[in-house]
């Protein structure tokens, strides 16, 4: 241990990590690994307390079945183990701490009463395997969850299994497949918009179709002409979101429509940025077939640091029949609800369970806490809150395209280039100003991408303090880039080295 | 309560602001023959006292509040430590996003990045990720980056694997022209994997413990496996490698797991989180996110999401994956979990866990028409065959208060009186005995 | 709002203050009440929804019993008041974040488990006017809490009312009072040592006694000939805790009991330093007929910022009588835990209820998962810590008394006046180095006092951390004093003016 | 599990360092007759699973877990709001000692400050402390207050005031000489202030609502203490400011409060926290700690505890009061739950608590032999007088699952067959209605 002063942390470290780190240099915050000594403890564990045992371990489990060296894990006691993750999560910011604008995330409030009634005991402590009757009530939240989403996107029935929106995605693709196969249609192609995200792409390739872009056009939405272009009977389906990543709601979305479904294909919605439409229009009422949600997007469930979500898929009438089994079916006579495994036409299983439920607990809790009226103010105020952002900025950083937006907007920092700073440098600066930055160089069709939702929960003063900061970014950009090319200056760490760490790759702690 | 901030007069001043009279017209742009002129026909409103309430009667129908759970199956009721209940659920972990700004974001990378280095440790391997959805989706990313590495399309799979880790593969490679074949078990409930015929397969996969609770002999599989250049993959149950040979040790290639007996209530089966670890050969074709190693601009250790361009915010189409959003506040819970117990503690576990489903074994398997299926060795769980159907006698010990099973007849016709026994450190000897009495009184009952 | 550079943190101050404080400069961080907007609500409350309603509001309550203008409560969201408090506490040191050594406080790890018990409805959801009958678990948790601290206490009888150390005090010297009471002998002194913590002179005023201070001798323990001098009839007890407030034991202290008693006086212990013996010598062996715990120190129940405590008064044979009203009785016919008020002689109530029943279960929970094993191990390693910090900045700081000292001992800063350095520079300069400072100024007979309790639960590695800083701190101050003089440079604030917060007296906000 | 960090080696290595050869050799300055050598014959050591399921057991033994709350009398079962309990059960509120060092406490130190506005808000006065033991301590602290500024020794206390209340005082003022007068209540369980000599008396105590739940003339109480040279002391539900005049508004010169309503659980009737709010000239008597608001060495506002030489730590014996910790922890809760409220929530709360507690008197008021023994108004609480034995009664609805009460006769010999029912936010009126048939039923069988 050295107490010199390279350990106070330098200058806009956050005392936290001077608490971390009474021993090393600089405020390197150690790795529980670090802190391990030999025949510390925090386990608290009982004796196997076996009456007269029945032999001894190595009876139980023969030496071939044992492990040799025990694994290299800390040994650490309770105190230090609190200590060192209590002192970590302060190094996090999360929506608990401040504005969260990441465009496309939906970086919402998460209500405290989700937490508390998900760990009620009649949930958190439901095995998924107890048999249907004893878990009525947990069936029927399902149930009633179910048919209120239904109802939110006009879709007939939907599955839970999915744990994230691009399981959704593989979920609805495959249905999509089936449901060509059943009518013995084989077609190999599925269209996305180029400003597509990337699990649209990559669920296509999974569920066996080949991927085909159709550009934008000058507006930011699907060109018609194009699409028809590439409309063929070799097409499956077209996947959308609406509105799309750009924030701007495809205005033909029936023309398209008719020109999918002409040409045989089916119209996939995926649901990330339904928290801008939600009470306001149904993806089913446009035309689309197949829905998936973000549950942790739109209804507030906590993002975890990066999971658990939770992406049902929701399919329309027609398609029911292919959806995982088991679903839900609830019994006239004995007044049950049950799981109902006899699907022959189901695409089969695609969770080990019944998905994420503890996060469709949360979900549920939202929905019933908002209502009806409460859901389209949350659409209303999203997009409230994006265009009254957008018209804040709009001089500093215009949108790549024109017109009003939905519930977020891609704004380009190309403007700053001329001094030397880019998008990146923004992100990071704004970051000194106390709000996480926006999403950047996303989507790619926008050159100096800067894709902005502040969601519905944050307050007009919130919003008009970001703004107030990207409008004096800009003209720090003008007068003094440096200031942007050195920042982020309050953070316990500053632009690490990403290309490093692809190269001397360390993904696990080993001692030296 | 909708939880926005709008009083009357912002919504006024911001619609000045950007030229609009009402809210209404915010919708302009969406052609009104879809839009909707009426309310969701979804239940009202709930003030949160109310709503309290109202899941709590819902929560309370839970039929068994106060049983005892016996159940598995790939799901059990393990103990999960306070501190890591209250370190998981700190709000700066559980309302953050991807770590995509690592500046801040060190509190997720780095725990993470402890989270993957305490997989490998158990796992015996040198890479994993940040977790995947669950057990299944393990599998089946193994299963796709083995093909992917060995050019093959076909897939051997013991039939000791859980069964719906089994399906889900099926329902995933569907569509990709892939062939699953399953590796019978034998009278032991295990797979001899000397005896399977392997030829052309680019991925096998075992499980130990298996779906009936039994060990399996893993170096077998994986060495079959290797012999006809096909990859192995082992689905391990974390809670055991304190006691048991690590997958690395037995020459796994990629082990996979369901990890939500380290620090995740049962949940009714998810959010889990699942494990994936593998040789740093595969790095590149590692499903997910990784958490990795750099420095800062200051030289300042640091954390990053690394090796991104395998994902498919990057590689689009061609990524190794489509999964994005993946279970991390669950794998921080498990890494947590892993460094409460520790190497001494995690071996504790394992044996409570083996001396006392030892003692269930003696206690339930000397009732009258009563046995063990399968000798084992078992680990945590065991295969009780009796004379009464099993979901019906599942269902009559519920109501004497015990959640057991699932009656093994939904997955494996020929074992439909037998039932899966989970005894895990939460469940005492006293519990045992009296589950052995009720079973008693209902095998009385016939 | 104006986002001028202003806006961004002054180095030093933690990220999380720059994200409280987007909107004014120098990151002042703003109060709650400054966020307030009018319509803003937070709140979620039933309709009244009384069917076929009783008359209106104002026939249930005349207006004459009505409030005439609304409380100034802020008007916020959920959502902001989260973010504030969330970043609000993130501005607080805590043993959860690190380090406490807090002389006299026992700032030990407070167990989690403990947290997650006292929180079962069985205990929370309690009203403490049930019956008894419905609360049999609450009272035998009580009763076996009540045995064991008897037992380790070596007393015969404890109530558990008194809610901290200092009610436990007044509750005691009451009883001691009843006791002369009861024998027709009026007195009027209680014999105090100077090094006392305040809450003792205090009580003793309360109790209607008159306080009188013994000096401590040389080796800082209570000097034995002063005490013989000022002992006479008309002394009603000594107050003492042992080891002393200087971390010192009172090896005369059955010279010291006999010759109270032998004067007629009792002898009342003072649990705050419990820690350090528990387990291994009990305060009845010693002599003590009166002892409260403060069960927030030695038990490792959290200390709330402040409070809640819990302050159990125990007492022997002799004085039992004179607990307050109720106590646990059980009924050996209806095996039920009853409180029983039939106490005639008793000094009568001094809680509302039954104290802080909350406390006292997290109390039980630490103390069975220690057993009698572990709770000796807790003395032995308090007094091994603190012995080997004194050890390793004894040449720093030189203790202010010879000798081994039990869990804390008093340090002296005196060494560096020349310098121009007091112990509240240390304390402050300690704070950059990542560690709470020690307790300063007390003992108020120790000049420039330091007084340390590291605590057991306090590694290794920590401590030497602690003792490398404070070293290296001794050094910077021979070097470089202004370095202390200007610290601490790492905290969201630094050196407020406690003389100016009393002269302009701002104890609630208004707006200007 | 001790929760120490010592291994052996530390041990011996710590040993070494202090010159020691084991551990009993650090307690050698004890005197070795009175040095135990067994160990305490106390329970034993139990691992957190086997704690858990121990303590679960004994909160299991709550006969009424699922049952429905009416009990009064000092604690009430209000809605904790979720956002209140994750808030104040941050690791850094709970884990901290007081903020002595302002530096390291501007967390709690501010919101301490807030708590403080917001008490001074509802109380409708200018100065309260960061919190007292309970609702009894601050009545007690309020005495002596007024005692010292009098400097009398005579104390009016209405019989309507709690009687724990009274009786706590009784107790603490023992010893003082202090002579405690109780002012009877009439016909309408109200004290008819005007009617009460206060000759020679410090202080004057009033509550309302009183422990029948009924409204008092606070008005007459104060202007009759201040004719006669008294201070004014109100005891006042905070959960009843947002509807009903201020202890200020009606000329208290203290006013005290229990604050278990605001955010804390009923915990058995502790930890709660006990209000205190008094005029700015009473400022230098007010007992225990007090957020100040100051500027740091950069002029930056920060917050620390101010007029400390009120307190025992400075003036020792001749301190303002002998309190030391107290209940901040809860102070925090209840200024969180103030806020989360606000004007209009506080309002609604006590809207719904009169509007369900009018039901309730309509629903068991016409009973069979039932009658609301005072008029009131009533705030959340009412007297109910029935035919059977109140506290025989309460044990009976007990068993229907209603946990009510408790009996008066406890307290006042002529009210044994009545009972309180408190009515909060959080019961319905169905619960309400459920509550009459269950009592019917009772009377039915008499
Ligand atoms: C437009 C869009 N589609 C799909 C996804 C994938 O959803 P998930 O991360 O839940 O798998 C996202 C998530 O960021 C998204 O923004
Ligand atoms: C020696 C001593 N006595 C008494 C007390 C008062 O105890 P409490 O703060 O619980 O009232 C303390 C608390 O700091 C103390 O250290």
């Amino acid at each position: 241990m050295n107490g010199s002063p390279k350990d106070t942390p330098a200058p806009g470290r956050p005392l936290e990590s001077s608490a971390g780190t009474r021993s090393s240099p600089r405020a390197v915050f150690p790795l529980i690994f670090e802190q391990s000594r030999a025949g510390r403890r925090a386990w608290s564990l009982p004796e196997p307390g076996v009456p007269n045992g029945d032999g001894s371990l190595d009876e139980l489990v023969p030496k071939e079945y044992r492990r040799t060296s025990p694994p290299q894990l800390p040994e650490v006691s309770e105190r230090d183990l609190v200590g060192h993750y209590t002192r970590l999560s302060q190094r996090n910011w999360a929506i608990d701490v401040g504005a969260y604008p990441l465009g496309s995330c939906t970086m919402k409030y998460n209500p405290k009463i989700a937490e508390e009634v998900a760990a009620l005991k009649g949930f958190a402590g439901l095995h998924p395997l107890a048999d249907d009757e004893l878990v009525q009530g947990a069936l029927e939240l399902l149930a009633t969850l179910e048919q209120a989403l239904c109802t939110a996107t006009g879709m007939a029935r939907l599955t839970f299994q999915p744990a994230a929106g691009a399981q959704g995605e593989l979920t609805g693709l495959l249905i999509m497949r089936a449901w060509h196969e059943a009518r013995n249609d084989k077609r190999r192609r599925v269209i996305i918009p180029d400003s597509a995200h990337g699990t649209n792409p990559a669920s296509v390739t999974l569920a066996g179709y080949q991927a085909q872009e159709v550009p934008s056009d000058r507006r930011g939405l699907v060109d018609l002409d194009a699409l028809r272009d590439v409309l063929d009977e070799d097409v499956a389906g077209l996947m959308l979101t609406n509105p799309n990543t750009l924030g701007l709601f495809e205005r033909d979305i029936q023309e398209i429509a008719s020109a999918v479904h002409e040409s045989g294909g089916l119209l996939y919605y995926d649901g990330a940025n339904f928290n801008s439409i939600v009470g306001v229009v149904r993806p089913g009422d446009m035309g689309f077939d197949i829905v998936h949600m973000n549950l942790h997007k739109t209804f507030a469930t906590p993002h975890g640091g990066g999971g658990p979500g939770s992406g049902p898929l929701a399919v329309s009438e027609k398609l029911e029949r292919f959806l995982p089994a088991p679903v839900l079916a609830y019994d006239e006579v004995t007044q049950r609800w049950r799981w109902d495994e006899d699907r022959p036409d189901s695409i089969g299983r695609i969770h080990s369970f019944h998905g994420n439920f503890g996060i469709n607990v949360r979900a549920y809790a939202y929905l019933r806490s908002l209502g009806p009226e409460g859901l389209r103010k949350v659409a209303e105020h999203a997009v409230l809150n994006a265009n009254y952002l957008r018209a804040l900025i709009g001089e500093s950083f215009p949108t790549a395209y024109e017109g009003m937006c939905m519930h977020e907007f891609v704004s380009t920092a190309k403007g700053l280039k001329k001094h030397g700073v880019r998008a990146m440098d923004v992100a990071k600066r704004l970051i000194d100003f106390g709000y996480h930055p926006p999403t950047v160089y996303f989507p790619l069709v926008v050159e100096e991408a800067l894709m902005i939702e502040p969601t519905e929960t944050e307050s007009k003063e919130t919003i008009d303090g970001l703004a107030a900061a990207l409008n004096e970014i800009a003209r720090e950009a003008a007068e003094d880039p440096d200031i942007l090319h050195a920042a982020p200056v309050t953070t316990p760490v500053r632009r690490p080295d990403e290309a490093r760490a692809a190269r001397n790759l360390r993904v696990r702690w080993h001692p030296e | 309560m909708d939880f926005l901030p709008h009083t009357e007069e912002d919504d006024r001043a911001m619609l000045e602001a950007v030229g609009l009279e009402s809210l209404a017209d915010l919708f302009e742009g969406i052609p009104s023959d879809v839009r909707l002129d009426y309310p969701l026909g979804i239940p009202p409103a709930l003030s949160e006292p109310e709503l309290l309430d109202h899941l709590a009667a819902l929560a309370g129908r839970f039929a068994a509040d106060d049983s005892l759970c016996f159940a598995g199956g790939g799901v059990y009721d393990h103990h999960v430590p306070a501190a890591v209940r209250a370190l998981a659920s700190r709000a700066e972990f559980a309302t953050s996003y991807t770590p995509y700004q690592p500046e801040l974001s060190q509190g997720v990378l780095q725990a993470l990045f402890e989270f993957q280095t305490a997989v490998c440790a158990i796992y015996g391997l040198e890479v994993a990720n940040a977790s995947l959805y669950d057990g299944a989706h393990s599998v089946v990313e193994a299963v796709n980056l083995a093909l992917r590495t060995t050019g093959r399309a076909r897939v051997v799979a013991g039939a000791t694997v859980h069964p719906h880790y089994r399906q889900v593969l099926q329902t995933y490679t569907s569509a990709l022209g892939v062939e699953v074949l399953t590796a019978p078990y034998d009278a032991a409930g295990t797979v001899d994997w000397t005896a399977v015929d392997m030829t052309g397969a680019g991925a096998v996969v075992a499980a130990s413990p298996n779906v009936f609770g039994c060990l399996e002999d893993v170096g077998a599989a994986t060495s079959a496996a290797h012999a006809d250049g096909a990859l192995a993959i082992v689905v391990s149950d974390p809670t055991s490698t304190g006691l048991l040979a690590s997958p690395g040790e037995l020459g796994a290639d990629v082990a996979v797991g369901e990890g939500q007996g380290l620090g995740s209530p049962m949940a009714y089966g998810g959010p889990g989180v699942g494990l994936f670890a593998t040789g740093l050969e595969h790095v590149r074709q590692v499903p997910g996110r990784i958490a990795g190693e750099t420095v800062d601009a200051d030289g300042l250790r640091s954390y990053v999401l690394t090796l991104q361009a395998r994902e498919q915010h990057i590689r689009r189409a061609r990524a190794a994956s489509n999964v994005c959003t993946n279970q991390t506040l669950l794998a921080i819970a498990a890494g947590i979990h892993l460094c409460w117990l520790g190497p001494e503690g995690l071996r504790r576990l394992g044996e409570v866990c083996v001396t006392r489903t030892a003692y269930a074994a003696r206690v339930l398997g000397r009732l009258p028409g009563c046995r063990i299926r399968f000798p084992g060795p078992h680990f945590k769980e065991l295969t009780l065959e009796t004379p009464i159907a099993a979901d019906d006698l599942a269902r009559r010990l519920a109501g004497r208060g015990f959640v057991i099973g699932p009656g093994l007849g939904r997955w494996f016709e020929d074992l439909s009186n037998c039932l899966l026994v989970a005894v895990t450190e939460r469940r005492t000897t006293q519990q045992i005995d009296a589950l052995g009495e009720a079973l008693e009184k209902e095998l009385a009952e016939g």
